[in-house]
């Protein structure tokens, strides 16, 4: 159905060129699900734009061949490419949560294929919106026509573009990253609802950097890197018994499918939280967001404690708590056994390099005017450090030296978050919070600096507050698990108790949803 | 409805502030108001000095000059102009519709130059877009006076193409895109870019992945993203282009309240110019009050 | 013109100014009278051509022996445009609305109500005006447009109507009064059958109607009538004639009164030496100034007074010559012996500094760059001339507080009496009191020459004293004329029969447009 | 004075982001680099003086011997021009510096002088954006009386508000911010906060309204001096010129044309830098 032979994109031109995809070849047939793995600047979304005429102003896309049924699609005026689009392939884009236009009703976005591709009679347009929202599962879908994009879930989003996607049911569907960012629960629905497509004779071409989550539906997976594929073969065959070295160095990274790390040997308690609530007010007349509610917790020296829960369940606010960036409402935290949230901004701000945090997006955290160098100079200043360089923190969280004469801004997400681990470092602190420290970053990435944090608690003894939504990251770095619900602590305890065998119904949904891996042949 | 409460005293106070500020700044001007009155009159008799005295109420102290104005004030009487001897009620009445309508053509102009010329030229080749954004900064840079003083001797004296003192709408074309064009210019850049912004975002990427035109993806989606902070600098300009109104007034000998207040306060004409001031922050307000209340229009977020 | 004159359609003029109030009995401003004089007639009318004063709503006068009550008797069959008939009582509420202080007069009040005792009515066109001292420039102050005669009955009604709207018994009838900003309207007054003798024509007024507008910026105004959009305009600045003559007709008259001058504080630090006043007045090619910076537009002023005012004295007892030389050697004699770094004239290390208070708002541009060229010029005499331009209620305050050393200033007045404003030691300004003799000038020979002129009616008696005073205040240095001002107007080649009265307005009376 | 209105997320938007490469901004540096002679050494550009009039060469159009031509007295423009450049860039200047200055601290005091405060200034603000622009620099001159130092303080006093909410909205914007959280965390001193991360990351964005108020401020300067409140004379301050040229528009178009275009070309100028200078700016920082 769809032939792509030696595809290849680039941008720009000169010393600006970029070669994004280089020659690759692909077959999709109806009723399949060819997915296309890759870390992030592999070329993914490139290739799935291309297919759409869709690479951008600065591109200059070479093919073999690139045939839809029979259609030679290179051959296309810009009036016919609009034909194509939404009618005979429908594209899934990455970033669901700004991939709609935050300012129209869902209803419109999710009709204005059927309008243009006059797919059904304008007089019928709005039932079979309604319907598209009911087949894709959004809930109450009469309501939604009438919502905009800011007032569903991220999920829901993701599902409304998937049903714009095949309004006018295309015969290819393209899936860019559907489900990064969603929470694990969001993200079973998403796989599942692509899974019925396939099923009632779609192709589907699915896009990710993450194994586990192709590994539900792929019937084919391509690997690509630098804009290549290095690995093309039947999904089982390339997850049980992968031929390429980087397809192996993928599997690897697939976190949490190690067992917990052994429990550290019993320590003195550093951190000490008790019957800690936040309460934030909420427009108009509703009562007050109760966001961290009632919750204790101890951290040990040298002890990773892991925060897990769905996106709004207070980890945040729990983790600024903790390191008194807003004060609690009631409840109390100590540090060391001694005052912390009691004490006076002006005694604790000698004692705040005890405590650190590494944020979700790092590169919010530095000054955009400062260098590597002059953030991690800072940094130790701070800490009243006499011994240690900065070349030694490069050192310490693996970077080069050469690194230290640029912004963060010009740096990878990965090279980001060392950075940030590393000015945390500099000031010697007994406790990290660890906010999201990995889920901006892909499943390669994510896994290398895991292994600096689990490898910088064994030599420096320091106690992490871990908080993640991703269940597998948490079950590889904690101790011990607490998940929160709702602001609430509804289950804590050592993280192969609490992770196998759950006791709360809502920690087994969480797990449920867990995308699966198959076990893999190891063939080193 | 606590909103709109809370609206009207914040307006009030605004009003108020920006009377007693000119009130205060007039009377510290050097030279008495009765010398201001009688001007180079030089032969102007004791009788006629003591009657102008007492009639504008000019021998009490000045808070209660101050009082008694803001007493009048609450009952809607502006007071008498000493200059022209009218009530200042009547004369702002007088000179508001030409000005009101020289800066309604002018904003019409502005508005419709700038959606025109922002639809047209975003993200379009730099051949068609250059000489534009020239254009555009170069309107903002241009003296506005200088400007029209040209518009005036090309299209007027020399071309005849448009009457530049008619009292009908074709005297009014040159004096409002005198007016019009650093609005205009600002706008436009600001639209522009706006447009520009939202048409890099992955919405307008969706939107044409659906089979959308680049015309429909810019009139459908971008658009809407890009009005509201151009509507926020609209307000602010409409606001500030009484300034220009008594500029433009002034090269094309137009009525209009900014020659008023241009004589009034030369003239130390104090009612004149309290009254056009306070015409003026009332609009001031009003105008940011609707663009408050036009924003969630175009942004339903707000709303939420 | 010629044949058969056109009758009928309207003409449009264009002036520089806004009246603030066009009450002629109430205003102070000067161009008030273009706008006034076609509604308005006076009862005295003031021949230009012989500079005799004739009858016009008077047909005949008497002064008492006394020299304090006139007896005017009136034209009879003569009626205000509302229908009010003009008579003997009409002229009192005139004079009386005058100097009524409610009236606020800024203007005619200041000129008669020093003297104006009271009018008596003799019969219904008997009028007798008696005053409190003798007053001889009476009769040509009555020829005025302030003086002009308005309707009793629009003027009992003393409401502020009376700054939009003037109702006379003029040739036209004012329509809606002054609109500010924009101007005003008249039709024709088909009832008017008294012309003054001399007028160019009797009977009702040839166009249908007329039309003022108001156009503030002389290039503006220039290009309105060039591009056809008015068929007249009111002063045409002097660079525009020569450049207008070829299409346009362009009208002059000298304006009676003072020429346009510049006055010497001669209470001030600097020029209360006569010799460096002298030495400004003589120092400076005046002639040379006026004739290229005006392009021959006006005539080099020859002493105070303009050639069109009665008693104004011959040039050659008034001219002073151009003399750089000697001007130099005065400013040595006076002690400005010293230059320093700028080349500025220096006395015990203080420099020459003279402080030129000018309301450039209110200026034409020709009197700025005429300002500006006296800087230059002064500069070549070791004068630092600094331009001051202030708004007009600062300018008052620094007048009375003498904190300046020149400033300029023409004052129209129709007879020699003008020099009592200017040079009168009661002209003199102090703190709260405003004056026009911004010479401060005080010398009580030459207050008594003037005081004396007013006590005769004999005119070659008056003539002899006014001569007097004027050669005084050319020996003194207390005055530098720079140039007879006057009223330039351009009409275009379609408009004819425009004259100007006494005042060098224009009239409209006799005027036609032709298409 | 328009564009010193703006509101600071949008100011932003008007200046972040034109590609335009080109020869525009290397145009506008060279035409500044001469303006930045002409007003530090006139006499290197035009040896004459600038006063130096002459009744026989009145509005000579512009020829051999003279450039630019002469005015109505007689005086070379060219001359004028490039003597009047250091005035009349000082006004632009001088009025920016005086509004930035007034602006950095009632926007200060707004944004870190606790709710009352805030309250205050913010109303002032208010009520000096109400009252138009040119009631407030007529009101000033009317005190002060007129010449460059009023024109100056006048130009300076109305552009006051806009710098005062700018950098209100930055200050605050920025105490917000994760980098700040993050120093915070690291137990600095709120003033050492202040001086390292909030008053650096403020300044580029009010600088950037700042260049392209310096424009509108010389326009401002110029419209001022056309409604009779300019310098002096004989300054040849460029708005001045300006004024007195256009009574002879008709006659003699080069006495207000070329100051006009100077005017504007400058303006042009400084808003083009201004922009390019922040592009590079934004592109070392995305995000
Ligand atoms: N418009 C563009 N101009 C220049 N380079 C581009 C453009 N779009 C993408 N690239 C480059 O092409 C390469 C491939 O990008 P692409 O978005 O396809 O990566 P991806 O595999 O989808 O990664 P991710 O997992 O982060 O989405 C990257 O190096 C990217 O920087
Ligand atoms: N400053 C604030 N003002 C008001 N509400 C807030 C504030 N900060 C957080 N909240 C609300 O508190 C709740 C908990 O937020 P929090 O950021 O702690 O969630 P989270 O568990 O970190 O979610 P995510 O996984 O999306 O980061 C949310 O509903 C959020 O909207
Ligand atoms: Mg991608
Ligand atoms: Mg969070």
């Amino acid at each position: 159905m769809l032939v792509v032979r030696d595809l290849s994109v680039t941008f720009g031109s000169g010393r600006h060129r970029v070669d994004a995809v280089r020659g690759i070849s692909l077959t999709l047939r109806a009723g399949r699900c060819l997915a296309v793995v890759g870390e992030s600047g592999s070329g993914k979304s490139v290739t799935a734009r291309a297919l759409l005429g869709l690479a951008g102003d600065h591109a200059t896309v070479r093919a073999g061949a690139l045939e839809l049924d029979g259609t030679d699609l290179t051959r296309l005026g810009p009036r016919q490419w609009r034909r194509v689009r939404g009618r005979l392939i429908g594209l899934v884009p990455q970033a669901a949560m700004v991939a709609l236009d935050p300012l129209r009703t869902v209803g419109r976005e999710v009709a204005e294929p059927l309008r243009l591709h006059r797919a059904v009679p304008p007089a019928d347009i709005g039932e079979r919106v309604v319907e598209l929202l009911t087949d894709t599962g959004v809930p109450e879908p009469r309501i939604r026509v009438r919502q905009r994009p800011g007032q569903l879930s991220g999920g829901q989003r993701q599902r409304v573009l998937i049903a714009s996607a095949i309004a006018c049911r295309p015969p290819l569907v393209i899936a860019d990253e559907p489900t990064t960012a969603l929470d694990v629960t969001v993200q079973a629905q998403i796989l599942t609802l692509l899974d019925d497509l396939r099923r009632a004779g779609t192709a589907v071409l699915l896009i990710s950097h993450d194994l586990a989550v192709v590994a539900q539906l792929a019937d084919e997976i391509a690997v690509m890197r630098d804009g290549r594929i290095v690995e093309h073969g039947p999904a089982a065959r390339v997850l049980t018994a992968p031929e390429h070295d980087y397809t192996r160095r993928l599997l690897d990274a697939v976190p949490g499918r190690g067992g917990p790390p052994a429990p550290p040997p019993s320590a003195p308690v550093v951190l000490r939280a008790d019957g800690l609530v936040k309460t934030y007010p909420r427009p108009g007349r509703a009562a007050p967001l109760r966001a961290v509610d009632g919750v204790s917790l101890r951290l040990h020296a040298g002890e990773t404690l892991g925060v897990v829960g769905e996106s709004g369940s207070g980890k945040s606010t729990l983790a600024r708590l903790v390191s008194a960036m807003v004060a609690p409402d009631a409840g109390s935290v100590e540090l060391d056994g001694g005052p912390w949230h009691d004490l006076s901004e002006r005694e604790r701000r000698g004692r705040r390099t005890e405590i650190q945090t590494i944020y979700q997006d790092p590169l919010s955290s530095f000054d955009p005017r400062h260098t590597v160098e002059v953030i991690l100079r800072h940094a130790l200043q701070a800490g009243g450090e006499r011994r240690r360089t900065v070349t030694d923190l490069l050192d310490l969280v693996g970077l080069e030296h050469g690194l230290a004469r640029r912004r963060p801004a010009l740096l990878s997400g990965g090279q980001q978050q060392r950075v940030a681990i590393a000015r945390a470092l500099a000031v010697r602190p007994r406790v990290i919070v660890c906010d999201e420290p990995v889920s901006a970053l892909d499943v390669s990435v994510a896994a290398q600096v895991l292994r600096l944090l689990v490898g910088l608690q064994r030599e420096h003894g320091l106690a992490y507050l871990f908080i993640s939504h991703h269940l597998g990251v948490v079950r590889e770095v904690s101790h011990r698990v607490l998940v929160l619900k709702d602001g609430r602590v509804v289950e804590s305890g050592v993280t192969g108790e609490v992770l196998d065998a759950p006791s709360h119904p809502y920690t087994r949904s969480l797990l449920k949803a867990v995308p699966a891996m198959p076990p893999r042949e190891a063939m080193r | 409805m606590r909103l709109v409460w809370s609206r009207c005293g914040h307006a009030l106070l605004v009003l108020w502030g920006a009377l007693t500020l000119t009130f205060l700044a007039l009377h510290l001007t050097r030279g008495s108001v009765v010398d201001a009155i009688v001007g180079n009159n030089t032969q102007v008799t004791p009788a006629v000095r003591a009657q102008i005295v007492q009639d504008y109420g000019l021998g009490r102290p000045l808070w209660q000059q101050y009082l008694s104005y803001l007493g009048r004030l609450l009952h809607g009487d502006l007071g008498t102009s000493y200059q022209l001897q009218t009530p200042v009620r009547a004369a702002i009445a007088e000179q508001l519709p030409p000005t009101l309508q020289l800066m309604g053509l002018a904003t019409l102009l502005a508005v419709t130059t700038t959606l025109v010329v922002a639809v047209a030229t975003a993200r379009r080749p730099a051949w068609l877009r250059a000489p534009f954004a020239l254009l555009e900064v170069a309107g903002v840079a241009v003296p506005q006076f200088w400007l029209a003083i040209l518009l005036l001797t090309v299209f007027s004296f020399g071309l005849h193409w448009f009457p530049a003192f008619a009292d009908g709408p074709a005297g009014l074309v040159l004096p409002a895109v005198a007016l019009a064009v650093p609005m205009a210019g600002i706008l436009t850049q600001l639209l522009r870019d706006g447009l520009e912004r939202a048409l890099e975002q992955p919405f307008a990427t969706t939107a044409r992945a659906r089979g959308q035109r680049e015309r429909g993806v810019l009139v459908r989606h971008a658009l809407r993203h890009a009005l509201p902070p151009a509507l926020t600098i609209f307000g602010l300009l409409l606001g500030s282009m009484i300034g220009g109104a008594v500029v433009v007034e002034q090269v094309f000998s137009r009525p209009g309240i900014g020659s008023l207040l241009l004589t009034a306060v030369t003239g130390k004409d104090i009612p004149v110019v309290l009254g056009v001031v306070a015409v003026t922050a009332t609009g001031y307000v009003a105008i940011n009050l609707i663009v408050d209340l036009l924003y969630p229009l175009l942004d339903p977020r707000l709303k939420d | 013109g010629g044949d058969a004159p056109v009758t009928g359609g309207g003409l449009t003029y264009a002036i520089n100014q806004e009246p603030q109030c066009v009450d002629p009995h109430a205003t102070g401003q000067s161009v008030t009278s273009s706008v006034a004089r076609p509604v308005v007639d006076s009862l005295v009318w003031h021949d230009t051509a012989s500079g005799e004063l004739r009858p016009w709503l008077a047909s005949s006068w008497s002064v008492s022996a006394d020299q304090r009550s006139w007896t005017f008797v009136l034209r009879t069959g003569v009626t205000f445009s509302d229908g009010t008939p003009f008579d003997a009582a009409a002229v009192r509420a005139n004079l009386d609305h005058i100097v009524d202080p409610r009236t606020k007069s800024l203007g005619a009040a200041g000129v008669i109500a020093p003297y104006y005792r009271d009018s008596q009515v003799v019969d219904a066109h008997t009028v007798t005006v008696r005053l409190k001292q003798p007053f001889a420039s009476l009769l040509v102050q009555l020829s005025t447009v302030a003086f002009g005669m308005q309707s009793p009955k629009w003027l009992a009604t003393g409401g502020t109507e009376l700054c939009t709207t003037v109702v006379g018994s003029g040739p036209f009838v004012m329509q809606g009064g002054w609109r500010k900003g924009r101007g005003v309207d008249y039709v024709r007054n088909d009832a008017y059958d008294w012309a003054p003798p001399g007028a160019p024509h009797q009977g009702p007024a040839r166009l249908d109607s007329l039309h003022i507008k108001l156009i503030t910026q002389d290039s503006a105004r220039i290009g309105a009538l060039t591009s056809g959009q008015v068929d007249a305009v009111a002063r045409v600045p002097a660079l525009d004639v020569k450049r207008l003559e070829g299409t346009m007709r362009v009208l002059r008259a000298e304006a009676p009164g003072e020429n346009y001058s510049l006055f010497p504080n001669t209470a001030s630090r600097v020029f209360s030496d006569v010799r460096v006043r002298q030495a400004f007045r003589g120092g400076i090619d005046w002639d040379n100034l006026v004739q290229r910076l005006f392009f021959g537009a006006y005539r080099t002023a020859a002493g105070p007074l303009s050639p069109a005012t009665r008693f104004v004295a011959p040039a050659t007892t008034t001219a002073v010559p151009y003399d750089p030389a000697r001007a130099g050697q005065l400013l040595d004699e006076a002690g400005w012996r010293g230059r320093d770094a700028e080349g500025y004239r220096t006395r015990d290390g203080k420099r020459l500094t003279v402080r030129f208070a000018s309301v450039k708002a209110a200026e034409t541009a020709e009197n700025v760059t005429l300002s500006e060229q006296v800087q230059a010029e002064a500069r070549k005499l070791g004068f630092d001339v600094q331009i001051v331009n202030l708004p007009i209620s600062q300018v008052i305050n620094n007048a009375q507080r003498g904190t300046y050393e020149l400033m300029a200033t023409g004052f129209s007045g129709p007879d020699a009496d003008v020099l009592r404003k200017l040079f009168g030691s009661d002209g003199v300004a102090v703190p709260g009191r405003m004056g026009s003799n911004i010479a401060k000038y005080r010398n009580a020979t030459l207050d008594r020459l003037l005081a004396d002129a007013q006590l005769t009616t004999e005119e070659p008696r008056r003539a002899a004293l006014y001569a007097q005073a004027q050669k005084q205040v050319v020996d003194d240095a207390a005055v530098i004329p720079v140039y007879a001002a006057g009223s330039l107007i351009a009409t275009t080649r379609s408009v004819d029969g425009v004259v100007f009265d006494g005042e060098a307005s224009p009239s409209f009376y006799a005027a036609t447009r032709s298409r | 004075m328009a564009v010193a209105d703006l509101p600071p997320a949008d100011l932003a938007v008007l200046s972040g982001r034109r590609r335009a490469r080109g020869v525009g901004p290397v145009l506008a540096a060279v035409f500044l680099v001469l303006l930045a002679v002409a007003a530090i050494a006139p006499g290197l550009l035009a040896p004459g003086s600038p006063d130096t009039t002459s009744t026989a060469d009145l509005l000579r159009p512009p020829g051999a011997g003279h450039l630019f031509g002469t005015d109505q007295n007689g005086r070379d423009v060219y001359t004028r021009i490039v003597h009047g450049t250091r005035d009349s860039l000082l006004a632009g200047l001088a009025a920016t510096a005086l509004a930035l200055a007034a602006g950095i601290v009632v926007g200060a005091v707004g944004a870190l002088g606790g709710r009352i405060a805030d309250n205050l200034t913010m109303r002032l603000v208010e009520v000096l954006l109400a009252v138009p622009g040119l009631v407030t620099a007529l009101l000033i001159v009317a005190v002060a009386g007129p010449g460059t130092t009023t024109l100056i303080m006048a130009i300076g006093f109305i552009g006051m508000p806009a710098y005062a909410r700018l950098v209100r909205g930055q200050i605050l914007q920025l105490r917000g911010s994760a980098f700040v959280e993050a120093a915070v965390a690291q137990g600095l001193r709120p003033a050492r906060v202040a001086v390292r991360h909030i008053i650096p990351n403020a300044v580029p964005p009010v600088l950037l309204l700042a260049t392209i108020g310096t424009g509108a401020a010389i326009g401002a300067s110029a419209a001022l001096s056309f409604l009779g409140l300019g310098p002096r004379p004989p300054d040849p301050q460029w708005g001045a010129m300006l004024q007195q040229g256009q009574d002879y528009f008709a006659v003699a178009w080069w006495t207000a044309t070329i100051p006009g275009v100077v005017l504007t070309l400058t303006v042009l100028a400084i808003t083009t830098l201004g922009q390019h200078l922040q592009r590079r700016f934004d592109g070392g920082n995305p995000g």
